[in-house]
This record gives C-alpha cells, structure tokens and sequence, in this order.
C-alpha cells in the first residue's frame, strides 16, 4: 500500500480534480450568461456564440435600464431580502432554540404541523394569501412580500437541528452566575450558533430573494418590482429580450455574492471548542 | 484598525458610565419581569402568531376549497367580516362554490391518470435527484472544509452562485445547452463521433435533463449548509480518532457522519420537500416535457389553478401532495433523528 | 361615464392600446382616444406573458384588484366567460351596430352561450413565411407549392444541414394541429358539446404531421427560444408557418433578415382544397367584477373607438402586425403596398384574402384539455407507438372521460 | 455564609414508561462555613440533591432553607450559590477574563472598573492572572479548572457547590488541586457542598460526609465515625479502601461458625442473643497472622505495595483481603491462619444489616491514616 506522504499527496490531488471539475461543470453554464449579457441580441442568435465577452454589457444595460428601471428594481429586491432574513432570523433562532432545549406541552404536535406547511407550493397559497392581504389592505407594500413567510417552517427546523449541538451545561452554569432566560438566548445561545445563523441567513436571503409567483400577485406598481418579476416581464408573448434577460440576472447575482463574501467570516471553524470538557 | 478604535472609545469615561447605566437598566427591567410560567411558549410565540395568519389561514382556506367546485367568481357577500377596535378583517366569499365533497380526491386516487403521471414524474425525479445532490454536497463541502484546499471563500461562493441567477434566464442557459441537435453538448457530442442525445425531446431524457438541471442550481446552497454543520465539530474528536489510527474514511464514518447527522437530516429533508415542489424547472425548461413526461404535481396544481380555473380541484391535489410528502418527511425525522 | 381606467395587456397588445388612447403619430388621420374625449385617462399596464396569465387570474378568482378593461387571447376567453367572470356585451354590441364589420369567424372566439362577452380585436390569417434566399439555391418555386404533398416534395431539395420546416415539441404541438384542424374546417366540439376531436379531418392533420416527420424535411427546436430565432437568422429552417401577427416579431427580432422574407398560403390537403386557416388572435373584454356603471361604459366606449376604427386598426397592423378582424379596414390602400421586409410583396392583401376565408370555429372551455390530450397523443404517433387513428381516438377518449362528456 | 437544611428533600423523575425517585425524603444540616461531601456509587442521588440546593431542579417535595429563608421554589439566580460543574462549561466565544467577570456583569449592580479590579484579584488568588486574554480553547485542563473556580469564587457566594470538578483531571493535578481547594476553601469560609464517587477524596477533603445509596442518606459524619461507627453494612463496606471483609456466620450459642472452619466464640456473646446467624465484617487493617487465629485461609496473590502488602486470600468461597506489614510475605497458595480482636470486630444484623456492633479498638495503620485526613 501507499506509505503516508504518497497517500496525502494523492489525496490533496484528487480532490483540487474533483473540486476542479464541480466548479467547471458549475461555471460554464454562467460564464455564457455573462457573455450573453455582454453581446447585442443579433450576435446572441448565432451558432458560434462568441467565447470571450462582449463590450455590449453598457448598451444593454441601459436598454434594460429605461425599458423598467432596473437599479429601482434591485434595490427592491435587496431591501425586502435584507429585512425578511433578519426578521425571520430573529423568530426562527428564538422558535428552534425553545424546540432544541425546552420541554413543553405539544411541543411534538406543533413542530410537526409547522413541517407540514413546509409541503405547501406556493403555488397553492396565491389565492388566499392574495385575498388576506388585500383584506389587510397591505397590497402593494413591501410588507405583503415580507411578512407571510417571516415565520419560516424551514428555519425554524435547521435552527432546532443546529441548537441540539448546544451543550447543556453551557445554559445552566449561565442560569447559576444569574442570567435571566432572555439573556442566556441572546447572550450566550446566539453567539455560538454563529455559523448555523449565517448558514440561515443564506437559506432566509436565497428563499425570498428568488421568490417569483406570490409577490408577482402582490405587488402591483412596476416601482415595486423584484427582480424575478422584472426579468418575467421581458419574455413578451411575441418579443423575448434575451440580452436584457442576461443583462438583468447578471446584475441580479452580484448581492448573492456578496451576501456569501459578507458570510464568509461567520463560518469559523470549531467555535463550540473548549466549551465542554469531551 | 477597527479593534483600537473600539478599545479607545470603551476607556473613556462617559462611554463607561453610559454601559453600566445601560446594563443597571436592564437589570431593573429583567428583575420586575415576573418569573414566566410558560417559557417556551414566549420564544415560539412570535413565530406562531405570524404563522397563524399567514400560513395557517390559507392552509384550512385550500383544505376548505377542496371540497367544493369553483363555479367563478361570486359578487360581494363576505365569508367573515370581524370588526375588532380599529383592526377590520373581512374576507370576502371567494366564489359561488358547489360542494362536491370528496368527489375531487375520488377521481385524484382513481381516474385522474394525468396526476398520477404527475406524481410518478415527481418520484422518479425524487429518487434520483436528491440522493446524487446530497452526496455530491456533502463530498464538496468536505473537499472545502479539509485544511490543504486553499481560496475556500472563491470556491464556495463560485459554486453556490448558480441559486442565484433568475429562472427565465438560466432555463434559457439550459435551452441552449440542452436543445435537439442545436444544442451545445449535442454539438460537441457529434464532434466527437458520438451522436445526439434528444434530452428534451425522449421521455426518459427530459426528466434526467431536469435531474442535471436542479442539481447544477441547489448543489451549492446545500453544500453551504453542510459546511456550516461541518464547523460545529469539536476539533478534539477527530484528533482523538487520528490517535486511535482511524482512517480518512473511518473518520468521516465515525466522526463526520454521526455529528453531522442533525444537519444532514435537515438537508435531505429539506432537499425532498423541494423537490416534491419542483415547478420552476419543467415550467420553464421542458413545459411539462414530451407528453407530460416532466409534469411534476405543483405544475399539475399550476394548470388546474390558473389555466383552467379549477380552483376546488387544484386546492384538492395540493391537499394530496401535503400529505404524501410531510408523510415522508415525518418518516425521515424520526428515522433520522431518532438514530441520534 | 368614469374619467379614468385600467388596461392590462402583454407587450404587443399594451403598447398598441397606449398608442391608440394617447400618442397616434398625426399621419394616422384620426385623434387618439384622450384627444378625442377630454378629461378621460387611460392607464395601461404592460405585463409579461406569464405575468398577466398569474395577476389576471388571480385578481378574478379571489374577485378584487382585476382592471376595468383587459386583452384576451382566444383560448383563454372562453374560459373565463364560462364561468361568467366577464361582462356580457351582447346589447352594447347590438346597440353599436358593427356585427357585420367584423369578419364572421371571429365573432365566435366571444360567444359563449349565444352570448358575446368581449369586442373582437387582432385575427391570426395564416400564412407560410419563407426564406427566399433558401428556397432561390434549392431551386424551390413557392408558387409551385399548392398541396402539402407539393411541399413534401420541394422540401426534399434542400441541402442535407437545412430542413423545410421546424416541427415543433410536443407541449407546441397543439396550436400547429389545430391550425391545420381549422383548415378543414374541423370542428373541437359538436353542436351540443360532444367531443369530437377524433374526427376525419384530424386524423387527416395527424397523418400530415407523420408524414412531415418521415419525409426527413423537418428540425425540432423550442418556439421562441433563442436556438428558434437563430435557426432563422441562419436558415437552417427555410418555412415558418404561421399568421400575420408573425410579421411584427420578425421585424423586431431579426432585422438583418429584412427583404429575405416571402409569404404564401397555406398548402392545401388536397387539389383546389382551402388554404385558409387561423391561428391565435386576441379580443378586450370587460371583468365581470367591476361594477361601478361608469368604469364599464368608460372601458367600452374607448375599445369601441379602437377596435372599429379601420385608421387605429391599419395603424396597429403596420406598427405591431396585429391584423385587424374588422374587415371594413381591409378596403384601405395599406393592404395593396408593397413591404420591403418581403421583398416588396404585399403581405397585408394576400392576409385580407385569407381573413376571408378562415373557416368559422366552435371555440370551447375545454381548450386545454384538448391541447393536453392531442399533446400526449400527436407524441406516441411520432414515436411509432400509434396510428394517426388511435392517436386521435385516445386523445378524444381521454378529453370525454376527464371532462365527462360524451363521445361524438 | 449560611446554613443550609434540607427537610424532606424528594425528587422524582417521571419518563414516559419508568418513574425513579432520585432523592427520598432526605433531612440534613449543613452547618455555616461547613465543607461538606456528598459520595456514592454513581446513580444514588448525590448529583441530583446538588442540582436541588443549586436550583436547577425543582424539588417534587421536602424543603430547602438558607439561614432559615425558604428557597425551594425560587430560581437558581436568586439564590446566591455558586457552582463548579464537572466539565467546567466554560463560554467558549468568551475570554478568560470575560468568563470570571460574566455572573457580576449578569446580575450584580457592580461599576465596570470594580468588576475588573475583582476579575484580577480573584485571577491572582488562583494563579492564573496571565491568562486573562485568551479563549477557553486555548488552556490545558487544570487552568480550565482555575478558570471555573474563578467564576464561582468572584461572587462571593453564600454557597459553592461543586459536582466533581477534580474527575476530568490526572492523578498528579488532582491531589494538588484536592489540597488547594481546602485551603481556598478555609480562607474564603464559604459554606461549600462537594459532589464525589471517590472515597478517599471524600475522606480527605470533607469536614463532614454524607453517604448515599439508592437516593436515601444512609449516614452523615465525620470521616472518622463513618470509618468506625458505620450505621450499615453499605456504609462499612463503601468507606476505607481496600473494601472492608464481610460473611455470613452462624449463631450457635456463643460461637460464629463461618465459611471454611471459621470459628470464634464472642467474648460478650449477649450481643448476638436471638439470632440464628449474622453478618461478620473486618477490616483488611485489623487482621495479623496468629497461628492460633480463628480465620483458616489460602493465600492467592500478595501485593508489594512498597511500605505495606496486601494479602488476596481465601476462605472457603469467601475473598479476605489483608493488610499487613511489608515483612509478611507468605508462599502463594500456602495456608495461613489470621487473627484479629474483638473490639475490631463489626457485625451486622443479616436481614436489616443494620450495625450490631462497630470498632472501638485503634491500631497502628488506622491511626495513621486518620492523621492525613487532618491536615
């Protein structure tokens, strides 16, 4: 058999080619549609599609931009997405963290009633979200996109897996130096749940931001527009504005990828060490 | 530089007078507060409340819709109309419904071959995709999270970008790779000698070009996950396996699985539930597909609910859809969870 | 009278509609709607394809937040009208007067029930739109073109990497069966509703579309995706059949094609056999929830004043290449210029003529059912698994059995 | 400082199918300033009665007071006691510094600088002031230890409890720890609970010892009369290392007729009066060879333990275990008769084992062993 250091060299280059190939297999599909976006619509219709990018990024930029104002639109979608994953961050760390710690009457009943809505589409719940909103009279507001899934059957379950990993003895030695429950929640669950809230934050900001059908129902003023809603308004029944298309998801990458740089630093590594003599 | 300023700014007088102050004042605040009886209940209260109206209503609202046809709109009566102080919530009688009672169900389980089509796409869908995005996630997140692999940060984000790009333009992206003969790969495929795949237009070929399709887009969200999961394990366990000798393999088999099992359950379920709800992909990319090939329930649901106006009946296939899946999901939590 | 209403439409159909209520270029002839009607607004709202299927829906099921005035294409008017979501019309269309101003066929796309719930607006005269440089270097006459056996065989000229006509996937299947269904004059539904799609003429139209596959002249690629327009712009598709509407999209999307584009009918089944048909069209019609008196004769006047206006209609056609349905437009000198999109060939007159003859069609609010049924059926006849036949008399089966209605 | 009384103390613990009574109905006094040690087996109630006086469980009866204020059903917080937990559960985000100033910071209306001038003090007091800026990873698990006792002792607490904070240490590090909490402990005068299954620590450490088997107290007191006076058999046989011998014997007037020809007629027979046999117990310590002893064995193994050995015997079915001067080195195997005296002689009725008569005599090893337990 292979002595250590073989092994170990094999091993570091097998798996920089398997990560090579993921991110290959990832890329491409990407990488065309930022060349598309760089392209006029006239070149997009060929069979060679140029390899490198464009200089047309600009031209359709601005077409995009005076067709439905796009940076309006961005900022829409930013703001609902920011404001959405903090609340519900807020409400599903406090549900998972009484789910993961606490006995309490119904506890099973309940968390299983809330994992069965996670079953319902969307496309289901237009209807009568439509008309319970309206009745609220919050229709047109950000509002109408941020509350209805603020109480996230998803969150809710990643953050009671995540809260189990807490050891006990961390809550009660806070309950002998004197700290009310409140403040064991906030000043010691939380702050070593850190990577499972940032792994939320991805969940909560990805959810809302792709969201498409409902709040296409909901908001009703192009002003108010998300991005999914926007780009659906470019595939006409007889016209589809393919450089615009590409233009816009594009642009609509950039917050998602500053979302997982800001992130970044909250994934540390072993934050629960030296907490709990193994 | 951020760290001194702050250092600076906590030594000064008035900021340290203004903390304690802060800090006697939630005292007092937390020792009036009477001792909660009910806890718990205070945590999970805020989540149920929004829940309840937004979630809960329109769930007994579809179960209610189920037993009925909808025969069109109805004019202005009002199903409830509550005046509570200045909060007023009146919802108007959605339809002049005829009640049917179990009538939609009786044809879903018996006569209606389209949904059951539906329902097979779906499984079979299910049971391959899931499986195969799970373990790819799992081995990337590994391959991420191992300490010779270096621009972790570009990696990560690279793979897990493709959640973010819009469904009309990344279906276009597949049309183009994926299209009859035109089609990129198709293209290469022949240049190679081999000959063209018809991956939209073969039964079989269309649903593994959705497998590929979801799989390219959610690998990445759940390969962030997992690495999260992965971050919690106390570094002791794996250097008490390295002492015992324990093999790469034994300590991903004895270690990394059974701490990551919380997590790992959390994203095969969550992966499952997905899936069952797939609807964007074949809408957008297959239309549903050769024959009703890539027809998945919730697009089934779509047709029924805004193509045909069958209001009842779709309310009815959403009421069977919950139940097949949070049957499964409930199976994979106690299966899962309780091998803890 | 109401001052102001709301228009929903997607983008061709919006635009044109603002055009008509607020800036018609001065050649036009005739005043725009708020010209002519002081004090009056029209707001109109464009909106994805998608988009105004999912709002539109939505706002009439849960029956607040629908406009006083909408497009509908023909396969969704029924629909709604069957479950009396649209406002009847029927008196205000006698008390205009303009029934014979409309081209026949069209006035059933409105009717359900003998009663009319919208105003006609664009027809969908079909036509063979054909690259001439292609068809010029296979030394393809498209004159000689009358039978679709004709077409068979010129198709076979063609180089090998070049196919005669883009045969399309089977979910696009439904509306190219039920142009060449119409153009027999076939009917969906009989008289008292019995399904009838298992008729001759649509087994005739299915064995057309094996032939078309056996015959190796045809190319499968997804309509409007972007592989569809570059087969085009490329010509590795040399025939796109389709209807006037066509027209505005091939300006707006390929405008390096221009002056390489020809139009001629229809091929018929048979010697001297129709060359009409129809395919797609839209109409405005008024949601049923919108009570206020004075939003609807508001709505009504001013789809009155576009849709029977021949000036805002022609205006439309040259604009958008929305064909008019109110034939008293056809008589203007547009329909005989020439377009050099087409080389100079007078598309409009050669649309007028077939608007004539397009055979009238029982449209029905079973529409999807139909297009599902023929769907899954036209794709087993296209792998060998059936005869044009049984295809034809499962898909009927099918639509009777899920819609229970009995069989003709 | 305080006085802790428990009266009636139970605690029960119902799951879904079983239902055990951890605690039953315990009466005990805990005098001011006192250092006293529960011990057990594992599972008797020892851990369970300390999470009672600590608050984090709440007794199903009985009461508990402080200085005679009822504190049964308040919170943990409101009680002024400090604990030491096994695994130290230190905050891992946390400096060192942060962790011993948290409970302050918590819940006391203390300025910042005070709270810093008291984190150093107490930093000093236990050696580990230089270690204030680093992160609990970052520590070996004796300063994990100082660490945790840091944070109990910065309160100044009426009570410290400690649920056996020396387990997860090595031998070494735990006798000088052992050492060091005494002397803490008598300088700061606080009334201190200790949780241990280690007898000898409990021996060692506690002023007094509270021994418990299967939930209930079975004796309270000084090291010394629970190694003489044992109230039971479970008492005698759980206190003193090696395990004191114990057999059954039958009454026949006023000889114990044992296993394997043991005989030996009492000299004050009125003790075994009415009883048909007894159960017989002697310490290792208190038997010597004495040819015309009255305990016929067979020797298995003898350990050199350096200044003393241990003898492993037999005596019928039953094992002896002797402790003898490291002069006496007998053949493996061979016979050897071993005698004792009656005042080191316990005996224990058969079915209550209840004691009947306990050790009066002294010797030599005995005497030196109580000696340690002083300093």
């Amino acid at each position: 058999m292979m002595d250590e250091p073989q092994r170990e060299t094999a091993l570091k280059f097998g798996s920089y080619a398997f990560l090579l190939a993921v991110v290959t297999l990832i890329v491409v599909p990407l990488y065309w549609m930022i060349v598309a976006a760089t392209i006029p619509q006239s070149e997009l219709f060929s069979s060679s599609i140029p390899f490198l990018p464009g200089t047309q990024f600009l031209t359709n930029f601005e077409a995009l931009q005076n067709r439905l104002n796009f940076v309006r639109t961005i900022w829409n979608s930013t703001l609902i997405a920011v404001v959405y994953t903090l609340l519900s961050m807020l409400l599903c760390s406090m549900a998972g963290f009484a789910f993961a710690k606490y006995e309490f009457k119904y506890k099973e009943p309940l968390f299983y009633f809330v994992l069965a809505t996670l079953v319902l589409p969307i496309q289901a719940l237009v209807v009568p979200l439509f008309l319970l909103v309206s009745t609220l009279d919050l229709l047109n507001t950000y509002l109408a996109v941020i509350l209805p899934w603020a109480a996230n059957p998803l969150g809710i379950f990643l953050m009671r897996q995540n809260m189990q990993s807490l050891p006990d003895a961390l809550l009660e030695s806070a309950r002998m130096d004197g700290a009310t429950e409140l403040q064991i929640f906030y000043k010691i669950a939380l702050p070593t749940m850190i990577p499972s809230l940032a792994a939320l934050a991805v969940i909560l900001f990805i959810n809302q931001w792709r969201l498409f059908l409902y709040p296409l129902v909901v908001l009703q003023e192009e002003a108010m527009f998300t991005i999914p809603i926007a780009l659906s308004q470019l595939v006409g029944a007889q016209r589809v504005a393919f450089e615009q298309i590409m233009v816009g998801t594009t642009l609509a990458i950039v917050p998602i990828a500053l979302l997982f740089i800001f992130l970044q630093r909250y994934f540390i590594k072993g934050i629960l060490a030296g907490s709990v003599k193994q | 530089m951020a760290t001194s300023i702050r250092s600076e700014l906590q030594s000064s007088e008035s900021y340290q007078e203004l903390s304690d102050r802060l800090r006697f004042l939630r005292q007092n605040v937390s020792s009036v507060v009477p001792k909660i009886p009910g806890l718990p209940y205070l945590y999970i209260s805020p989540f149920y409340l929004l829940f309840s109206v937004f979630l809960l209503f329109p769930t007994l609202y579809t179960i209610y819709l189920s037993v009925f046809s909808y025969e069109g709109p109805a004019g202005s009566e009002y199903i409830v109309s509550i005046q509570a102080w200045i909060f007023e919530l009146t919802i108007p009688k959605i339809s002049n419904l005829e009640f049917v009672g179990l009538a939609h169900y009786e044809s879903l389980i018996f006569s209606d071959s389209v949904f059951h089509l539906s329902l097979f796409n779906t499984g079979f869908i299910f049971l391959i995709q899931v499986p195969l995005m799970v373990i790819l996630a799992l081995a990337v997140a590994i391959v991420l999270d191992s300490k010779f692999i270096r621009a972790k940060g570009l990696w990560r984000t690279l793979i897990a970008l493709p959640v973010a790009t819009g469904m009309v333009a990344y279906s276009t992206v597949f049309l183009l790779l994926f299209e009859g003969d035109v089609g990129m790969i198709n293209q290469v495929l022949m240049s190679v000698g081999l000959d063209a795949v018809p991956w939209l237009t073969d039964r079989w070929m269309a649903r593994i070009t959705l497998v590929i399709a979801i799989t390219w887009r959610w690998m990445g969200y759940n390969m962030i996950i997992l690495l999260a999961g992965l971050q919690t394990i106390p570094q002791q366990l794996y250097e008490a396996a390295e002492i015992d000798g324990a093999t790469m393999w034994q300590k991903f088999r004895f270690v990394t699985v059974p701490q990551l099992r919380p997590v790992l359950l959390f994203v095969i379920v969550s992966s499952t539930i997905g899936t069952f709800k797939l609807f964007a992909e074949p809408f957008v990319i297959t239309g549903g597909g050769p024959a009703n090939a890539t027809l998945t329930v919730v697009q089934y649901i779509y047709r029924q609910a805004f193509v045909q106006l069958n209001l009842g009946y779709a309310s009815a296939v959403t009421v069977c859809l919950v139940v097949i899946v949070s049957a499964i999901s409930i199976v994979q939590v106690r299966r899962g969870g309780a091998a803890q | 009278m109401a001052d102001s209403i709301t228009y929903w439409a997607w983008n061709v159909a919006a635009r044109a509609m603002d055009d008509a209520a607020s800036d018609l270029p001065d050649d036009v002839g005739v005043p725009s709607y708020e010209a002519e009607n002081e004090g009056a607004t029209i707001t109109v709202e464009e909106l994805g394809d998608n988009v105004h299927e999912q709002r539109f829906q939505t706002a009439v099921t849960s029956g607040t937040g629908a406009p006083d005035l909408t497009a509908l294409q023909n396969y969704d008017m029924l629909t709604y009208a069957s479950q009396d979501s649209l406002t009847d019309v029927t008196d205000r269309i006698d008390e205009a007067g303009i029934r014979e101003d409309i081209v026949a066929g069209k006035w059933r796309a409105v009717q359900y029930g003998g009663q009319d719930f919208g105003l006609p607006w664009d027809l969908g005269p079909t036509g063979m739109y054909y690259k001439r440089d292609q068809y010029a270097d296979a030394g393809i006459d498209p004159d000689a073109i009358e039978t679709w056996d004709d077409f068979i065989e010129e198709g076979q000229k063609l180089p090998d990497d070049a196919a005669m006509i883009n045969l399309p996937q089977s979910d696009e299947l439904p509306q190219f069966w039920r142009m060449l269904f119409r153009q027999l004059g076939g009917q969906p539904i009989t008289e008292d509703g019995a399904v009838n799609i298992h008729s001759e003429e649509s087994v005739r139209v299915a064995q057309l579309i094996a032939d078309l596959q056996d015959s190796g002249i045809t190319r499968t690629v997804g309509m409007w995706s972007s592989s569809w327009f570059t087969a085009f712009a490329e010509g590795t598709i040399a025939t796109l059949p389709s209807a006037a509407w066509m027209d505005g999209t091939l300006r707006a999307e390929l405008p390096d094609t221009a002056g390489n584009w020809g139009v001629y009918k229809l091929p018929a089944f048979e010697e001297g056999g129709n060359r009409a048909s129809n395919r797609g069209g839209s109409n405005v019609a008024i949601p049923a929830q919108i009570e206020d008196e004075g939003k609807v004769s508001r709505a009504w006047d001013y789809a009155l004043y576009v849709m029977t206006t021949p000036e805002i209609q022609n205006y439309m056609l040259e604009e958008y290449g929305l064909f008019p349905s109110l034939s008293t437009a056809y008589n203007a000198d547009l329909y005989e210029e020439s377009q050099d999109f087409y080389d100079g060939q007078a598309i409009y007159s050669l649309f007028a003529e077939v608007a004539e003859n397009i055979e009238p069609y029982r449209y029905n609010e079973i529409q999807t059912e139909i297009n599902n049924a023929i769907s899954t059926e036209l794709d087993n006849l296209l792998n060998g698994d059936k005869s044009p036949e049984q295809a034809m008399q499962d898909a009927a089966e099918t639509v009777a059995d899920r819609e229970d209605r009995d069989l003709a | 400082m305080a006085q802790i009384e428990l009266t009636k103390l139970r605690k029960e613990f119902s799951t879904e199918d079983e239902y055990i009574v951890a605690v039953e109905d315990m009466d005990l006094q805990i005098e001011d300033g006192e250092f006293l040690v529960f011990v057990g087996p594992s599972g008797c109630g020892k851990t369970t009665t300390l999470r009672c006086i600590a608050g984090l469980e709440t007794a199903t009866d009985g009461q508990i007071t402080f200085d005679d204020v009822d504190v049964t059903d308040q919170r943990a917080r409101d009680r002024d006691v400090a604990m030491v937990f096994q695994n130290y559960a230190l905050y891992p985000h946390l400096s060192v510094e942060d962790n011993i100033g948290f409970p302050l910071r918590i819940s006391t209306k203390l300025s910042t600088e005070e709270i810093d001038e008291r984190v150093i003090e107490t930093a000093e007091l236990l050696g580990i002031e230089e270690l204030l800026k680093q992160k609990p990873k970052e520590l070996s698990g004796g300063q994990q230890q100082r660490v945790a006792l840091g944070r109990a002792i910065i309160r100044d607490p009426e009570v410290f409890l400690m649920d056996e904070p020396l387990s997860n240490l090595d031998a070494k590090l735990r006798s000088d720890m052992r050492t060091e909490l005494q002397e803490l402990q008598q300088q700061l005068d606080v009334t201190t609970v200790y949780v241990t299954h280690d007898q000898t620590e409990a021996m060692a450490m506690g002023d007094r010892i509270a021994i418990m088997d299967d939930g209930m107290l079975q004796q309270v007191g000084t090291a010394d009369d629970v190694y003489r006076q044992p109230t039971n058999e479970f008492v005698a046989g759980f206190i003193g290392s090696p395990n004191i011998n114990l057999f059954t014997a039958e009454v026949e007037g006023e000889t114990l007729r044992g296993p394997a020809g043991f005989t030996y007629s009492l000299d004050d027979p009125s003790m075994v009066e009415g009883r048909e046999r007894v159960r017989v117990g002697i310490r290792p310590e208190d038997l010597y060879v004495a040819s015309d002893g009255s305990v016929p064995s067979e020797i298995n193994v003898v350990e050199h333990m350096g200044n003393e050995n241990f003898l492993y015997a037999e005596m019928g079915d039953v094992e002896l275990t002797v402790r003898s001067g490291s002069q006496i080195r007998p053949e493996e195997n061979s016979t050897v008769i071993f005698g004792f005296d009656e005042e080191d002689l316990y005996l224990f009725d058969a079915t209550t084992k209840e004691s009947i008569k306990t050790k009066t005599g002294e010797t030599a090893l005995e005497h030196e062993q109580f000696e340690q337990a002083q300093q």
